[in-house]
């Protein structure tokens, strides 16, 4: 088997993502076994002209200046991977699209100078085509290894599960949030991490994105009837990583 | 000397986000000589506005993914003071564990992925898989190891679960039962002494490097926490030391006297200074300011590497990160040791006792850190403010290249050379571009 | 076979003998729940549970279970059965592992399954408190249970035992047991009865009435209604203890050559359930949640009754308590259509 | 390897596969492929037509494919591959000298006894040609055990048609006959255009005793049953062939059932007058 040509790229993000990817330790090695990094900005100073046959790409598309990367890197790769909530849905960085005044708040009066200039953060895929997601903030390390071999395997179509997080809760026998007199997103956030937040006691902030079809209505009303969240955090609980995908977005 | 230099660093490689270098010389003389940040801004402060007090520490967390506990604690930290929370015993010390498993992971992660390869004349840690594999898999397994640590008290180390407002949500390593959190607990000590030999191999493999390491000293004034429990990193006040000797304690609360934040056009991240135009924040500042306190073991190996504190030269600020990542695996072990005296308890978090303005800092492997929020009656945050360690060390970082270039010039080091020595500059102050970009003074606000 | 009584004080030296002998699962607190698991210690021990978040048919059938191994040079078999005894298990739950056990031995015997229930020892005991929503008093309640080893009902002072089996027989030999006098039997018996009968909830209607009424209500707008706040989480699936589809996956490890094929439960609440890809893509032979809500209580009181020859309920109640949304109470929707 | 399996062996496992060597493997549309397979260790493969196995490559998966083949053509077995997705996808990048593994055969096939003496008419539409090519090949080789043989093949365009070698043949067999039809026709369509239904205008000797076996998108089946209603062949004389989810082929992962039947062990042929009132199932 060739080895499959890797290059990872980031925008608008924490970098956490491609920490997590760190975090393998020693069986890291085994991946670079069928896995040749090309470039790889915060790993290498390596850097390369030729063609990439997986892009990975990290941050959300959050300045019209990035179009021109990002179509760049497209055209470079014969597959484009957006991983982390970020590159996938916007993430944590959409959270200030619905508001306008997010820049003066930070920069105050200089807000305008030119080169604190920000639109709403997107998806990826609101610039370039993108072939496959890993989503998850940060992405889950298991999940991008199964992604990557299935990719090395040629594989054309990656599984993403479309059921919520309450399906991998109960797998693993986790009490629920609600039993636990707190709230949880867990019944509209889509699975695969296999629900870590909920087993570390947290609430699942459906750092995923949602499911298709979410049930936002029922979600709003069991927030306030079980969660006991006051109305107004029930209505607007769902902007911390899924703002883009709210029903208002 | 008629010499002309064109570096052009765009978006520098092996540091956490974006950075680029920029010196033009013509005929000898410096025309432009610029640290840049072009990092797109991200206005975390403007996001944490209108969310609950439960939800804020996990938003900031966002801001950085290398230093995401740091970024959790500090806010905790700053929550609790404004909601007045006072955390257990246990909780501090559980807290101090974590805070050094984040300081060891991203020091490793430092010193052997981002700053080695430069010392071994490689471009990145790849081509050394074949060459010096038993180093990178040392290194794998180092970072494993720190991840391992972290996890097993914040659950997980990018933008940890348990650590919430009042403790922790889960005991360590998610146990059921108090009697499996102490077992996992005494396992990880274990883990901790076994990587004993590893350091040692480190420690070996810098002494040979060491050489390597650019003879440059700024003197410039050093800040970050001094702690009365232990060497300044969790906890404490904001302690100050000037290139005469002088220090000075301010009172976290009173942060703003100490950043002084203003904004540059050749920066989306703000720039800081205190009583000089800039200052450091780094592992470098803390060993300065916090010699006496380090572990016995860390000062041996910080005799070992000819380390002598006050240290000017910031490409040092390595070394001193190695020094660290000693001190943090013997710290730990020491708090291990009290939680398990004392017997776990399965505590529940502590509830709000008020709604108010707190800050709170802690300090990051790169530098100390502020967050400071405010809270209305129903516990929802009205104003949010961060100050990254990066943020501040970016004037510190143009101060060094304004005395550096001259010097290189004067040496008459080639354009490549001149291009690599700036390059290790920046790497050297591990810096956190991303996360520098996002914080606030506001007393800018109109 | 025979009854025995076991004093409250003896009750610790017979699991550790068990323990000595076994790994033993049984119920432990998880916060405010119970859960199934391995005992590391006696005092840990709460038969005294109400429920417990999955039922114990994990035991045998565990959320994710191994089912092939393969590497570059061929593929073997995962069933690979331990002795273990699982201990505290209620009578409605007992009934429900017999119910699996027809699910997985029916027409095709599933030795992934079979293997390892045939290598558990099963002790039930009796329902000391109940679930908030359980109502396993008026659903399966004269089905008598089967397949287990020996079962314990707590009585004054200690537990009557009865032993149902050679395996159950043979554990009396590892604590210090008296035979039970006909007062202790008989205590147990009205121990036994009342748990039946005091159970929360209750359903209106036997087996056959709701079967009649269930189906015949398919077209009805009533699934609708039920459904509005519905998920699709299968939350209610999951922590069923008769509710037995799993999904298949593959995946490599990382040296991309060798891998396993291990299954997963599955839960026919959820929207990808029933997907098919077709040449213009997805189709879902029950594409709303409606569709989804009504084929779960279709299931439970309909279609699986000739195969189990009975409802495929138990009345545990974990589904009603599993719901975020407060929809999947069996007895609260059924209870409804027998109104209709 | 890590798992104990040794003493196992000899306890069925409904999981554990066959390995089938690819005798013979060629794209026959643009998305379709044609296998030929024999099974390893000179096993012999026993079906019955209208079976199905679960066809899989490890790493990817398995699925439900039907048996293409009559079980009577010496010792190999065709499968037909419609790539759709992950494990489809896979399967069709194999190649000659190949292997797949395989589970099977499973299900329930057609009732050949039924059908012999009476006439027959296989309406198929798309893919679903593939599963009942193995009845085709069937009564073709046993031509005299059967009555009146038709067929109805419809397919999108032209190039969707599969088989085109047995196609070929269909058209000037005398001994069946055969009408095709296309949704749209390209410009070497010399044939018919229009639904499948459409082909009952022309074939108007079908009786009333006709047996009758169909296979396609589900909703080819309400308008072919109306057609045959229409013609008065009860629906007891009319077999369906469905299509469901399936992971375990075997009737435990509860995927494929529809009321108290599972498709994967009842099916996937059903006399149409077994489920025609079963909810959920057309
Ligand atoms: C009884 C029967 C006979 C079939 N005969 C043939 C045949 O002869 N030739 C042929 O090309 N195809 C046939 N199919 C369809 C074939 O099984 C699907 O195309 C295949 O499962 C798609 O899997 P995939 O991994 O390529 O697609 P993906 O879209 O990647 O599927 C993911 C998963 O969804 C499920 N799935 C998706 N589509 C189907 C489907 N249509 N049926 C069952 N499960 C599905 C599978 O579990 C699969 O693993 C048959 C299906 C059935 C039920
Ligand atoms: S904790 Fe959240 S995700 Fe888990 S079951 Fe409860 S609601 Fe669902
Ligand atoms: S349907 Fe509900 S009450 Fe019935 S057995 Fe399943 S979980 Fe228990
Ligand atoms: S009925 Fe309740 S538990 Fe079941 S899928 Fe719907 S919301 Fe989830």
């Amino acid at each position: 088997m060739a080895k499959v040509k890797c290059a990872w790229f980031d925008f608008t993000s924490c970098e956490g993502c491609q920490i997590e990817l760190t975090n393998f330790g020693e069986p890291f090695v085994e991946l670079l076994e069928h896995v040749e990094p090309v470039e790889f900005r915060e790993a290498m100073s390596e850097k390369t002209e030729e063609q990439i046959d997986v892009a990975f790409i990290e941050g959300s598309f959050s300045r019209e200046a990035d179009r021109r990367r990002l179509e760049q890197i497209r055209a470079r790769a014969s597959i484009v991977v957006a991983y982390g909530a970020c590159a996938v849905s916007g993430g944590v960085n959409a959270m200030k699209n619905h508001t306008s005044d997010y820049a003066e708040e930070v920069y105050g009066e200089d807000a305008k100078r030119p080169h604190l200039a920000s639109q709403k953060a997107l998806p990826i895929a609101e610039a370039i085509k993108v072939d496959f997601i890993i989503p998850g903030c940060p992405i889950d390390k298991a999940e991008f290894v199964r992604v990557v071999e299935q990719l090395v395997h040629g594989t054309t179509k990656v599984y993403v599960p479309s059921y919520p997080v309450c399906v991998e809760c109960k797998r693993r026998e986790t009490l629920c949030r609600y039993d636990d007199n707190d709230h949880c997103l867990g019944p509209i956030a889509r699975a695969g991490c296999d629900a870590p937040c909920p087993a570390d006691g947290i609430p699942c902030e459906a750092c995923r994105g949602m499911i298709d079809n979410p049930n936002e209505a029922a979600m709003e009303k069991v927030l306030v009837e079980n969660g006991k969240l006051p109305e107004r955090w029930a209505k607007d609980k769902t902007r911390m990583f899924t703002a883009n995908h709210r029903g208002d977005a | 000397m008629s010499k002309n230099v064109n570096i052009n660093v765009h978006h520098l490689t092996r540091v956490e986000g974006h950075g680029n270098i920029v010196v033009n010389v013509t005929d000898g003389s410096i025309e432009q000589c610029q640290w840049q940040v072009p990092e797109s801004p991200r206005f975390f402060e403007a996001m944490v506005r209108g969310r609950h007090y439960s939800e804020v520490a996990r938003i900031t967390s966002r801001i950085c993914g290398i230093c995401s506990v740091g970024h959790t604690l500090a806010s905790l930290k700053a929550t609790e003071c404004a909601l007045g929370i006072k955390v257990s015993k246990q909780t501090d010390r559980l807290r101090r564990i974590l805070k050094h498993a984040e300081n060891f992971d991203s020091h490793v992660l430092h010193v052997y992925f981002l700053v080695a390869p430069d010392l071994l004349g490689a471009p990145s840690v790849f081509p050394l898989v074949p060459t010096h594999g038993d180093v990178v898999k040392r290194a794998l397994r180092m970072k494993r190891l720190g991840h391992e640590w972290g996890s097993l008290i914040g659950g997980r180390t990018t933008h940890p679960t348990r650590a919430v407002v009042g403790g922790f949500s889960s005991l360590p390593g998610g146990a059921r039962t108090v009697r499996e959190g102490e077992a996992n607990l005494r396992e990880l000590k274990e883990k901790l002494l076994g990587c004993v030999p590893d350091a040692v191999e480190t420690f070996k493999l810098l002494g040979d490097l060491a050489a390597n390491i650019p003879a440059f000293d700024r003197p410039t004034e050093y800040i970050g926490l001094v702690d009365d429990v232990e060497y300044g990193l969790y906890d404490g006040q904001v302690g100050t030391l000037m290139p005469d000797g002088t220090r000075e304690i301010i009172d976290v609360q009173d942060y703003r006297s100490v950043t002084n934040e203003y904004v540059v056009d050749q920066s989306t991240a703000k720039y800081c200074k205190h009583n000089l135009d800039s200052y450091a924040a780094c592992a470098l500042a803390r060993v300065n300011l916090n010699y006496d306190m380090l572990h016995p073991e860390a000062k041996k190996i910080a005799e070992g590497l000819g380390f002598a504190a006050p240290c000017f030269n910031p490409y040092m600020n390595s070394v001193a990160q190695f020094i660290e990542a000693v001190h943090s695996v013997y710290m730990t072990v020491q708090f291990i040791d009290e939680v398990l005296a004392d017997g776990l308890k399965d505590e529940k978090p502590v509830e709000p006792t008020k709604f108010g303005k707190g800050a709170g800092a802690t300090e990051v492997p790169r530098g100390i850190l502020f967050h400071e929020y405010a809270y209305d009656d129903e516990g929802f945050c009205t104003m949010g403010n961060c100050i990254i360690p990066t943020g501040q060390n970016h004037a510190n970082i143009q101060g060094d290249f304004d005395k550096l270039v001259p010097e290189l010039l004067a040496a008459d080091k080639s354009e490549k050379e001149m291009e690599l020595a700036l390059e290790m500059l920046v790497r050297a102050y591990d810096p956190c571009i991303s996360c520098s970009t996002h914080y606030l003074d506001v007393t800018f606000k109109k | 076979m025979k009854q025995y009584f076991l004093t409250d004080q003896d009750l610790t030296a017979f699991v550790e003998g068990l323990m000595s002998k076994y790994p033993v699962l049984a119920p432990v607190a998880k916060r405010s729940r119970f859960v199934f698991e391995r005992l590391e210690s006696v005092d840990e021990l709460r038969l005294d549970y109400d429920t417990t978040i999955l039922p114990p048919k994990k035991a045998f059938f565990p959320a994710k279970q191994d089912l092939i191994h393969f590497d570059q040079d061929g593929f073997n078999a995962c069933i690979d059965p331990k002795e273990q005894v699982l201990l505290g298990v209620h009578p409605h739950d007992i009934k429900g592992i017999a119910m699996s056990d027809i699910f997985y031995s029916d027409r095709k015997v599933d030795n992934n399954y079979m293997a390892n229930r045939n290598a558990t020892i099963i002790i039930g005991s009796s329902v000391q408190n109940h679930y908030k929503h359980a109502f396993f008093g008026s659903i399966n309640a004269e089905r008598a249970m089967t397949g287990h080893d020996m079962f314990m009902t707590k009585i004054d002072g200690g537990y009557t035992v009865e032993t149902v089996s050679e395996k159950g027989e043979s554990l009396i030999a590892l604590g210090s047991f008296a035979d039970a006098t006909d007062e202790q039997v008989a205590q147990a018996a009205a121990v036994n009865k009342a748990a039946m009968d005091n159970c929360p909830e209750k359903l209106n209607g036997t087996a056959d009435e709701i079967r009649e009424k269930v189906r015949s209500n398919f077209d009805s707008a009533v699934w609708e209604e039920c459904a509005k706040d519905c998920f699709s989480c299968g939350s209610c699936n999951i922590v069923c203890c008769t509710c037995y589809c799993f999904d298949v996956q593959d995946e490599w490890n990382l040296d991309g050559a060798s891998g396993k094929r291990f299954r997963l439960w599955d839960a026919c609440l959820t929207s990808e359930f029933s997907e098919v890809t077709g040449p213009v893509g997805a189709e879902n032979f029950r594409e709303e949640r409606a569709e989804r809500y009504r084929h779960r209580f279709m299931r439970k009181a309909a279609y699986l009754n000739e195969q189990l020859g009975g409802p495929a309920c138990t009345g545990c109640g974990r589904c009603s308590g599993a719901c975020t949304a407060n929809i999947a109470n069996p007895a609260t929707v059924i209870n409804k259509i027998m109104e209709l | 390897m890590s798992c104990s399996c040794q003493q196992n062996e000899k306890q069925e496992n409904i999981f554990l596969p066959k390995i089938a060597d690819i005798v013979d493997a060629k794209m026959i549309t643009g998305t379709e492929k044609h296998f030929t397979l024999r099974l390893q260790n000179g096993e012999k493969f026993d079906y019955e037509p209208g079976q199905i196995v679960e066809a899989g490559v490890f790493g990817y998966g398995e699925i439900p494919l039907g048996l293409s083949s009559s079980p009577t053509n010496s010792d190999t077995f065709d499968l037909v591959v419609r790539v759709v997705g992950k494990v489809s996808t896979a399967l069709a990048a194999l190649n000659t000298g190949d292997t797949m593994t395989l589970r099977g055969p499973l299900g329930t096939g057609f009732p050949v006894d039924e059908f012999k003496g009476k006439d027959v008419l296989i309406v198929a539409g798309g893919i679903g040609l593939c599963p009942v090519r193995s009845m085709i090949q069937y009564i073709l080789q046993h031509r005299e055990d059967f009555g009146k043989f038709s067929l109805f093949f419809g397919a999108k365009t032209p190039s969707d048609m599969l088989f085109e070698e047995d196609l070929e043949n269909w058209r000037c067999n005398t001994c069946m006959q055969y009408l095709e039809t296309v949704d749209k026709p390209d410009n070497a369509w010399e044939g018919n255009v229009g639904v499948i239904t459409t082909l009952f205008e022309e074939a108007t000797d079908l009786t009333p005793d006709t047996h009758v076996i169909i296979c396609g998108p589900p909703i080819m089946y309400k308008f072919v049953i109306a057609e045959l209603d229409k013609i008065g062949i009860p629906r007891s004389n009319v077999y369906v062939d469905l299509e469901r989810r399936m992971k375990c082929g075997v009737g435990k992962c509860g995927h494929c059932q529809i009321n108290d039947k599972y498709v994967c062990l009842d099916g996937p042929v059903f006399r149409f007058s077994d489920i025609e009132n079963l909810e959920e199932a057309i």
